[in-house]
């Protein structure tokens, strides 16, 4: 299998805002966010890969420049061996088409003053010359695909006319118009309720299959991650902490990060109820973050030594990789 | 579904009638009330007081009794009776008729202000709020002091400069008001520009320009439409008081503020008439576009006015 | 502290491109208007000589914007000039009107919040009751009712027919205008001068037109107050605080009418501006001798500098309630910190 | 306790302008002055009767081109400066050399003033001037303490003389000034004459009339003058407990033409505008019948005044205007369209409702369309020398009582122009130079009867009515007495 | 068994609006015994929020109780006066809320509200005995006593949530009903805040109710388990015999939904449409729609909550001939 995507020590850093007389008086220095902080990893074609950790972890992010959505601080991004870090925005718009996005609500990523048929054939209009006829005929048809029925009836629909679902369903439908290779779904099911998180992941498992699709699934619930990605990504303070197969992360967690997160999740089985402890505390700012290992603070087997330095990644057996010291 | 089904749709859609028209607003009428409640009437009232004014407005013979001007419609400064309902002044013309022929001047003159300034500065905000930069910094420090200035103070500024005349009170009005829509435009465009599906409108490789049009200004639309409404009534009360302070209009056009300045000097002796109803005019007319707006606001986003 | 100084300085610095901007804008109105100083100034007959001496002295023949950037030098030294019309610095007729309009303001800034704010709490604690629908009216025909026409209604009412309250001036013609010459608030200078008669006849002048901008400004604060009322009803730390048993005044008016106070904070200034507007009028409809009719006045005698004055005072009148406004915020909610 | 003083409010909307008699050039200024200095000649109160005042006599040459006057003796300004011949010249040099507005009273008709003896002092005119002695009543030439007043600056305050003080020699002196709000007058009891019988007069400023009007009404003001409106004249009128004086005054009201280029360059059109002018109308209307119809440029109550606009063209003589306007090629298909300009403030608030009454009278007639504009003072001044405004509203107060103040200055070619109605007629030119140097008052009659004959013809301005002037009294207030010089001693009046 | 501390009969809960009326909760009853905890759970809208505030009788407007009881020691909150109202409040049943962020008032210190909290039900309470015992429940609660005198804005969210449990547990009450308490929190704060509510229990001898549409929270803390839908509950139970052999279509479809990182599972249940809109609520069972294996008597006629097996409850046609 080829990589589709590879990115190279990736860093995005937010500056801090600040009044310029601020500036100008404390003398003040101009303090960043750490969003993303030096990430390397490689997407191969046909696969979806998880990016998971707690919130502020920097996945979104990720995601974005990936999309070049976000202008990068430093690193590369090759898209299908080409390097697209530095395409400019006309350019770029020839691999919009093939790269796509599906974010987190549905109902602010839909513009409540376009029709759902609209929105949806928004993308064809951009890229691709078809008369009006043509294009609501595409339209209607992936509706029907990603089971927005009666898709002559949705079709003339505002998106707060639809429930939750079929809001999702309309992104999904957008953002596969143009025949993506590739899509970064940025926590798409966080806001629906669990009966609909189920229905859009299954959705979203025909879709990859029907439409030969390469994934970057965004989540913070390992459970889904576990259910739909072939390799998963951990993140930690806007670095990758751990990444691997599903297998290898989920059957042999090496980094504590991991293991803390794992099994932090609740199990739906009270059978099976929790028993070991979980880190104390909350993660810490991004602007600050914790020299040496991010996590330290917060690790039960920290040592003098993780305050030290950045624990580089390092293979631990398959395509296994963590950022530990620990044997 | 077939095609022959799908062509058959607009057909049925053109054969409109009056009266199924006529069904059709009733019924979105009455379900609209239901939804919005007190918000509704309260917006009904608003458009019925706009609509009377604006009829008003358009056809003032079919109202009033005498013309604006006739100096000859009865004896001289006569408290209200039977022909005279709202009296007569020292030239001996019908009030009501002065009222009546008045709201086509202060009508013409709010809106067009409101209109003037909104096409100004919409589009300003709009392009300084989406591509930012210096321009946007120097635009939004010019408007920003002009906002928080007396407004009518700058008013006065400029209706002195361009005497008076009722396109140059237009201009003086509408200037006050621009940084108004700019604000709220860009402040708008500010906020929605972060909005997931503009950022989504990115990410399928939208042009900029199209962005702005299609994703951004649509949404800005509702709340100009609240500000608008809201705008005319506050350009009445500009107008009228730039006419009461003398830098409105010259004399032979009806106007409002200007016979209460009138008025005034006949207070003491007891006409109460002659600045009572120029007054109430006013305020039934503000009371109406700021209903009207109102109305709107809680309609078509609640949390407009809370800001 | 320290950092509220800063903050403070750092306002103030803020203020200057917003003051310099007004200047240029009302600058450039100033001599784009028809009609000049020196023909404002001289009779009928003056010749032309003297006219265009005069001219010269006044600097008027210079071109505009070698005017404009002496007069920015000039306020740079903090010096806003002499008057071209009359002989007498910028400054005089201001220290003169500035307390009238400053007296004017205040009472009728209190006023509005004194009967703007219960009555929005009011209705808010009593929604959708006739009492509500009746206070909200109140808030709406409030609001627009021109102040002018406002303050006529309450002459004719109270003047004219009622003969209760006077209803021009800031004093009455009898009381010898020497008492006031201390701080030019006639309220304080009558206490100081210890003189209860004359402190009695000047509030019963102020009470009129400070109560119509009250009036008519507590439309903004009733509807405002109101709706910010509802909205924190509705959040979450109200339930909270219910929950926990607190009782039913204290959520409504400790924790309720402060968080919806702080959004009224922060609409106090730009009413403010609004308040220094309808000052404007109201002078002129109670023949009140302040910043208002002293700008009419001069701008009719295009007495440049005056009016130029009279701005940036305005401006700067705007700046520091904002100013004031931004510290009481900061003394209310302790999520602001300078 | 201390006896109060008898006090004396009296209000009024006028303002003050300068205190200082070379720039002042306002009626109020001028009558303040008037109270507290003293010109070398002087009206009987309430007349046109020139007496004499500081000069006890004075001498003509028989060419009418030199005066001399003879000082009382023995008079000081209050500091102890003597009043003499050399304080006359110092006065009058001092207005010449600052220009200020009414200087050209002096200027004009002055080439020299020389002191001939200690008591005695000779003013060098530059032709004979019928009318000189009315001009030295006038406040330029009032006499000043040259120890007080700076020499070669305009003073505005009291302020700035030197001592502070406000005294000349009349019956007042100023005790406190407080501009636009008060201005306190008090006996000077360093005058010649018998003492005032009100020791304070308070004058107060009203920003309007409205105001001044409830002030007197509620008792808080003993004497309201200048300027009530017409609706607040006709309640006072009315009330028991208010003494009302009426008089004519000497002010005028008129139309002013631009009849160089404007539409109004055919004087035919004057004619007829002027046919279609109906005065009892308006002044129904708008004045609530308080003025008087003025059928001439020359007031009513002065010497020579005729009623030629009266039998000429009458009042509302529609058909003689379109006879008039058809013979100037108008007719219904092809009006007469003019803009009529009027100015909002400075006349008063009724000067708009003149303006609409006026075009109402003008389009009685099919032939006319008028259309009303406006402009401030300031503006409205810069559009008459710019020619922009083809009919204008103006009002007239004399500077000094002569027919000649009234005509000369709008028709003769120099002061027409200043007016802006630029009017230039070599005739005309030579007539007013016979009156103003000829001072045979028989030869005199005839010129002025002339001019108001051709003025119908020609017409360069319109009359329109003649202002009565009011003063409202408390009941135990008496003594007003201003005649149609307009000047008001305050030393005259008495309070019970 | 002792009596109940919550025995709740027949509730229904109606909000009149413009449109009609929204029937939120019909007809629920249920009993918590003193130390248990009960998990309510259900799609979004069924209506638990509801139940959950009216235990304290602090419905939001336009929501009241139309019919039925909650007797609590035996007492009925339904009929309370506003004073005793207002005393139990807090001291005898707390709540915590959704959002911890806006659930404290941003203008007050956490001591004030301690202070506020307690001065409430104990007026003599000074302001140093207050604090003194707010600072030793935040120690329970790890919390150090100095940010007692901060304001809410310079704690993080785990800790605000933590707080709010402080100030529910400040007046010693014996029930805590905890609504959707973990929703905005992160999985590895969320965990320490469900081992604390179990200490917590243990410690306090509490009885909680959890609401919650997270079934993985559900299973790791509770007892019993009431499933509602449209209003009703469908199914109430031990939490393992919810999760292990779960009786109704719709309790089953709940639980399918759900990945189990635990489980390599190769797809999971879904359950198409969404929930009913409870102006107009469907004829018959409410799920009937929805329902996988709908009968015609479903569609006709509403079934009865009825009693399975022991502590075993269920509203469904199948069981239920
Ligand atoms: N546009 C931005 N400007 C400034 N800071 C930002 C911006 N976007 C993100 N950040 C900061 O970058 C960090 C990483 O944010 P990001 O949204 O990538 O996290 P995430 O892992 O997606 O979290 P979540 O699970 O909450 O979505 C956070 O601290 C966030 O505050
Ligand atoms: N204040 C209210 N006015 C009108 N209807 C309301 C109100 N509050 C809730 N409802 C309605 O009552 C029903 C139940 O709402 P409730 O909040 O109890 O549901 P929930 O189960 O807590 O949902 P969620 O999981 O979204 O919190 C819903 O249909 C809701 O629309
Ligand atoms: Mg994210
Ligand atoms: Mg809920």
């Amino acid at each position: 299998m080829d990589d589709l995507i590879r990115i190279k020590n990736l860093k995005k850093n937010f500056p801090v805002q600040k009044n310029f007389l601020d500036l100008l008086f404390a003398g003040a220095k101009q303090s960043y966010v750490h969003a993303v902080d030096d990430i390397s990893f490689e997407i191969k074609k046909g696969e979806v890969l998880g990016l998971a950790g707690e919130s502020g972890s920097g996945k979104s992010t990720t995601g974005r420049l990936l999309l070049r959505l976000l202008e990068p601080t430093d690193g590369t991004i090759e898209y299908d061996g080409e390097d697209i870090t530095n395409k400019p925005y006309k350019e770029m718009r020839s691999y919009r088409e093939k790269m796509q996005v599906v974010f987190q609500d549905p109902n602010s990523s839909l513009s409540p003053r376009m029709k759902v048929g609209d929105a949806i054939g928004h993308p064809l209009k951009i890229h691709k010359k078809l008369s009006t006829v043509q294009r609501k005929e595409e339209v209607l048809s992936l509706m029907e695909k990603v089971g927005l029925t009666p898709a002559d009836f949705l079709y003339n629909k505002y998106p707060h006319q639809l429930s939750g679902g079929q809001s999702q369903r309309v992104v999904l439908a957008r953002a596969l118009i143009t025949n993506p290779e590739f899509v970064v779904a940025d926590e798409p099911i966080a806001m629906a309720d669990v009966s609909v998180r189920a229905l859009i992941l299954e959705l979203m498992k025909d879709l990859k299959k029907e439409f030969d699709l390469t994934y970057l699934f965004i989540t913070h619930d390992l459970s889904t991650a576990k259910y739909l990605c072939d390799r998963i990504a951990i993140m930690y303070l806007g670095q990758i902490v751990e990444i691997g197969s599903k297998e290898e992360l989920f059957n042999n967690p090496h980094h504590p990060y991991t293991k803390a997160l794992l099994s932090a999740v609740p199990v739906p089985d009270p059978t099976q109820r929790r028993t070991e402890e979980i880190p104390r505390g909350e993660i810490p700012s991004a602007i600050n973050p914790p020299a040496g290992c991010h996590f330290h603070p917060r690790c039960r087997y920290a040592t003098p030594e993780c305050s030290a330095s950045r624990p580089p990644l390092k293979n631990i057996g398959g395509t296994q990789y963590s950022a530990c010291i620990l044997e | 579904m077939n095609k022959t089904e799908k062509k058959n749709t607009p057909v049925v859609e053109a054969r409109f009638s009056p009266a199924s028209l006529l069904r059709k607003i009733i019924g979105s009428v009455s379900k609209a009330h239901k939804t919005y409640g007190l918000e509704w009437w309260i917006m009904i009232a608003g458009i019925v007081i706009v609509l009377f004014m604006l009829y008003m407005a358009f056809f003032p013979q079919t109202i009033a009794p005498f013309s604006a001007l006739d100096q000859d419609t009865g004896p001289q400064l006569s408290a209200p009776d039977k022909t005279h309902i709202f009296g007569t002044d020292n030239l001996k013309r019908d009030v009501f008729s002065r009222v009546v022929f008045g709201s086509r001047t202060i009508l013409g003159v709010a809106f067009s202000a409101a209109l003037l300034s909104s096409i100004i500065g919409i589009p300003l905000g709009l392009f300084s709020g989406y591509f930012g930069g210096a321009l946007d910094r120097i635009l939004s420090l010019i408007m920003d002091s002009i906002y928080s200035f007396p407004g009518l103070i700058l008013a006065i500024a400029f209706a002195a400069m361009l005497g008076p005349g009722v396109i140059n009170i237009t201009l003086a009005v509408s200037v006050i008001y621009i940084p108004t829509y700019f604000r709220l435009v860009r402040g708008q465009v500010l906020t929605l520009k972060e909005e997931l599906y503009v950022e989504a409108a990115h990410s399928i490789g939208a042009p900029n320009i199209i962005i702005l049009i299609k994703y951004i200004f649509p949404n800005v639309i509702a709340t100009v439409v609240v500000v608008f409404s809201l705008n005319i009534a506050d350009a009445i009360m500009t107008e009228a008081a730039l006419s009461y302070i003398g830098l409105g209009l010259p004399a032979g056009i009806p106007d409002w503020g200007m016979d209460i300045a009138i008025g005034k000097s006949f207070l003491p002796s007891g006409v109460w008439w002659m600045i009572t109803f120029p007054g109430l005019a006013i305020i039934l007319l503000a009371l109406g576009f700021t209903m009207l707006g109102e109305g709107l606001a809680e309609i078509l986003n609640p949390r407009l006015l809370e800001k | 502290m320290k950092g509220l100084l800063r903050y403070a300085i750092t306002r103030i610095l803020l203020t200057i491109p917003m003051i310099f901007i007004l200047l240029t804008v009302v600058f450039l109105v100033l001599r784009v208007m028809p009609g000049d100083p020196v023909s404002a100034m001289l009779g009928a007959h003056a010749p032309e000589r003297v006219i265009e001496e005069k001219k010269e002295e006044l600097g008027l023949n210079k071109p505009i914007i070698i005017q404009y950037f002496e007069y920015l030098g000039q306020l740079a030294r903090f010096d806003l000039g002499e008057s071209m019309v009359l002989k007498q610095k910028v400054t005089d007729p201001i220290k003169e009107k500035l307390p009238a309009t400053i007296e004017l303001t205040l009472w009728g800034m209190f006023f509005t919040l004194a009967i703007g704010v219960p009555l929005g709490a009011y209705a808010a604690n009593k929604r959708r009751t006739g009492r509500d629908f009746g206070i909200r009216l109140y808030g709406n025909v409030a609001y627009c009712i021109p102040v002018y026409w406002m303050g006529l209604m309450m002459q004719l009412v109270f003047g004219v027919w009622l003969k209760w309250l006077p209803i021009a001036g800031r004093t009455s013609p009898r009381i010898m205008s020497s008492l006031f010459s201390n701080t030019g608030f006639y309220l304080i200078d009558t206490l100081l001068a210890g003189n209860l008669r004359a402190f009695g006849d000047v509030a019963v002048h102020l009470l009129l037109p400070s109560l119509t901008l009250g009036i008519v400004l507590s439309g903004v604060f009733v509807r405002l107050t109101r709706a910010n009322m509802l909205d924190v009803l509705k959040s979450d730390f109200i339930l909270a605080a219910r929950a926990r048993g607190v009782s039913e005044k204290l959520v409504v008016y400790k924790h309720g009418l402060k968080n919806a106070f702080i959004p009224i904070l922060t609409m106090l200034g730009l009413q403010f501006a609004i308040l220094l507007a309808g000052a404007v009028l109201t002078e002129t409809t109670f023949s009140w001798p302040g910043m208002g009719r002293l700008l009419m006045e001069r701008i009719y005698l295009r007495d440049y500098p005056t009016v130029q004055g009279v701005i940036v005072v305005f401006a700067i009148m705007v700046s520091v309630i904002s100013l004031l406004v931004d510290l009481l915020y900061a003394a209310v909610d302790p999520r602001v910190k300078y | 306790q201390v006896d109060e003083p008898t006090t004396l409010v009296y209000g009024t909307t006028e303002k003050v302008t300068d205190m200082d008699t070379a720039h002042a050039y306002d009626f109020h200024t001028w009558e303040i002055f008037q109270n507290i200095y003293q010109g070398l000649l002087a009206y009987t109160p309430g007349t046109t009767e020139l007496v004499p005042g500081l000069a006890e006599s004075y001498t003509a040459n028989a060419a009418g081109d030199e005066y001399v006057f003879k000082l009382r003796e023995g008079l000081t300004f209050t500091d102890g400066t003597p009043f003499n011949a050399e304080a006359v010249k110092w006065s009058i040099d001092r207005v010449i050399a600052l220009e200020g507005d009414p200087s050209w009273l002096v200027t004009d008709f002055v080439k020299a003033v020389e002191v001939v003896d200690e008591y005695r002092v000779k003013f060098i005119l530059p032709d004979s001037i019928a009318y000189f002695p009315s001009l030295v009543a006038t406040v330029p030439y009032f006499p000043l303490n040259p120890n007080v007043y700076p020499e070669d600056r305009i003073v505005r305050e009291p302020s700035e003389l030197v001592g502070g003080e406000l005294v000349g020699l009349g019956p007042y002196k100023v005790l406190s000034f407080k501009r636009d709000e008060e201005v306190v007058l008090e006996v000077n009891p360093d005058y010649y004459g018998p003492a005032p019988k009100v020791e304070r007069i308070i004058i107060r400023y009203f920003a309007d009339a409205t105001t001044m009007r409830l002030a007197i009404e509620a008792g808080e003001i003993d004497l309201a003058y200048k300027t009530l409106n017409p609706s607040d004249i006709k309640d006072l009128s009315t009330k028991s407990d208010i003494i009302t004086n009426q008089l004519q005054g000497p002010y005028i009201r008129y139309i002013c033409y631009e009849t160089s280029e404007s539409v109004f360059a055919d004087k035919r059109v004057r004619q007829a505008i002027s046919a279609l002018v109906n005065r009892q109308d308006f002044i129904d209307k708008v004045y609530l019948g308080q003025n008087s119809p003025l059928y001439s440029m020359v007031p009513m109550g002065m010497i020579y005044h005729t009623d030629d606009f009266k039998e000429a063209l009458g009042d509302g003589n529609i058909a003689l205007a379109e006879s008039l306007l058809i013979e100037a090629g108008y007719s219904a298909d092809n009006p007469f369209i003019f803009e009529l300009w009027y100015t909002p403030s400075h006349y008063g608030d009724t000067e708009v409702h003149l303006a609409e009454v006026l075009k109402d009278q003008f389009e009685k007639s099919d032939m006319v369309k008028v259309e009303i504009k406006s402009a401030e003072w300031a503006a409205y001044k810069d559009k008459w020398k710019g020619k922009e405004m083809p009919m204008y509203l103006l009002g007239w107060y004399p500077d000094y009582i002569d027919p000649d103040n009234y005509t000369a200055a709008f028709a003769g070619t120099s002061g027409s122009k200043g007016m802006g109605i630029n009017f230039s007629d070599p005739e005309w030119d030579a007539l007013f130079n016979e009156e103003q140097t000829n001072a045979d008052p028989a030869v005199r009659q005839a010129v002025f009867e002339t001019l108001q004959q051709k003025w119908t013809v020609d017409v360069p301005t319109t009359p329109l009515f003649q202002g009565n002037l009011y003063v409202f009294t408390s009941s135990n207030v008496s003594g007003v007495k201003i005649g149609p010089t307009l000047i008001f001693n305050y030393n005259q009046l008495e309070m019970k | 068994m002792d009596k109940p501390i919550l025995d709740v009969r027949n509730l229904s809960i109606d909000y009149p609006i413009s449109i009609g009326t929204v029937e939120a909760v019909r007809d629920v009853s249920f009993t918590l015994e003193k130390g248990e905890a009960l998990g309510l759970v259900g799609e979004s809208g069924c209506g638990k929020s509801t139940l959950g505030l009216a235990f304290l009788q602090l419905l939001r407007a336009p929501g009241r109780i139309i019919d039925g009881q909650i007797l609590y020691h035996g007492n009925d909150i339904v009929t309370m006066k506003n004073d005793a109202l207002m005393k139990m409040r807090g001291r005898n049943i707390a709540m915590v809320f959704q959002n911890p962020l806006t659930s404290l008032d941003p203008l007050y210190s956490i001591e004030d509200q301690f202070y506020e909290t307690m001065k409430q039900h104990e007026p003599k309470i000074t302001k140093a005995e207050a604090a003194e015992k707010a600072g030793k429940v935040l120690e329970d609660l790890s919390i150090d006593k100095k940010r007692l005198y901060e304001y809410p804005h310079q704690l993080s969210g785990g800790m605000r949530q933590r707080i709010m449990i402080g100030l529910g547990l400040i007046l010693n009450p014996d029930l805590l009903i905890a609504d959707e308490p973990t929703t905005s929190l992160d999985v590895i704060v969320e965990a320490g805040f469900i081992d604390l509510l179990a200490k917590l229990r243990r410690e306090y001898n509490l009885s909680i109710i959890l609401i919650s549409h997270n079934l993985g929270l559900v299973a790791e803390m509770v007892d019993r388990i009431a499933v509602m839908y449209g209003g009703k509950i469908m199914e109430l139970g031990t939490a393992e015999d919810i999760f292990g052999k779960p009786l109704h279509p719709y309790t089953e479809g709940l639980i399918g939904c759900v990945p189990n990182i635990k489980l390599d599972q190769k797809s999971l249940v879904s359950m198409p449409g969404s929930p009913p809109d409870l102006v107009n609520p469907p004829k018959g069972c409410r799920f009937s729609p929805r329902c996988p294996k709908c009968m015609d008597i479903c569609r006709e006629k509403e079934p009865e909550l009825k009693t399975k097996e022991k502590g075993r409850q269920v509203s469904c046609w199948l069981y239920n001939k």
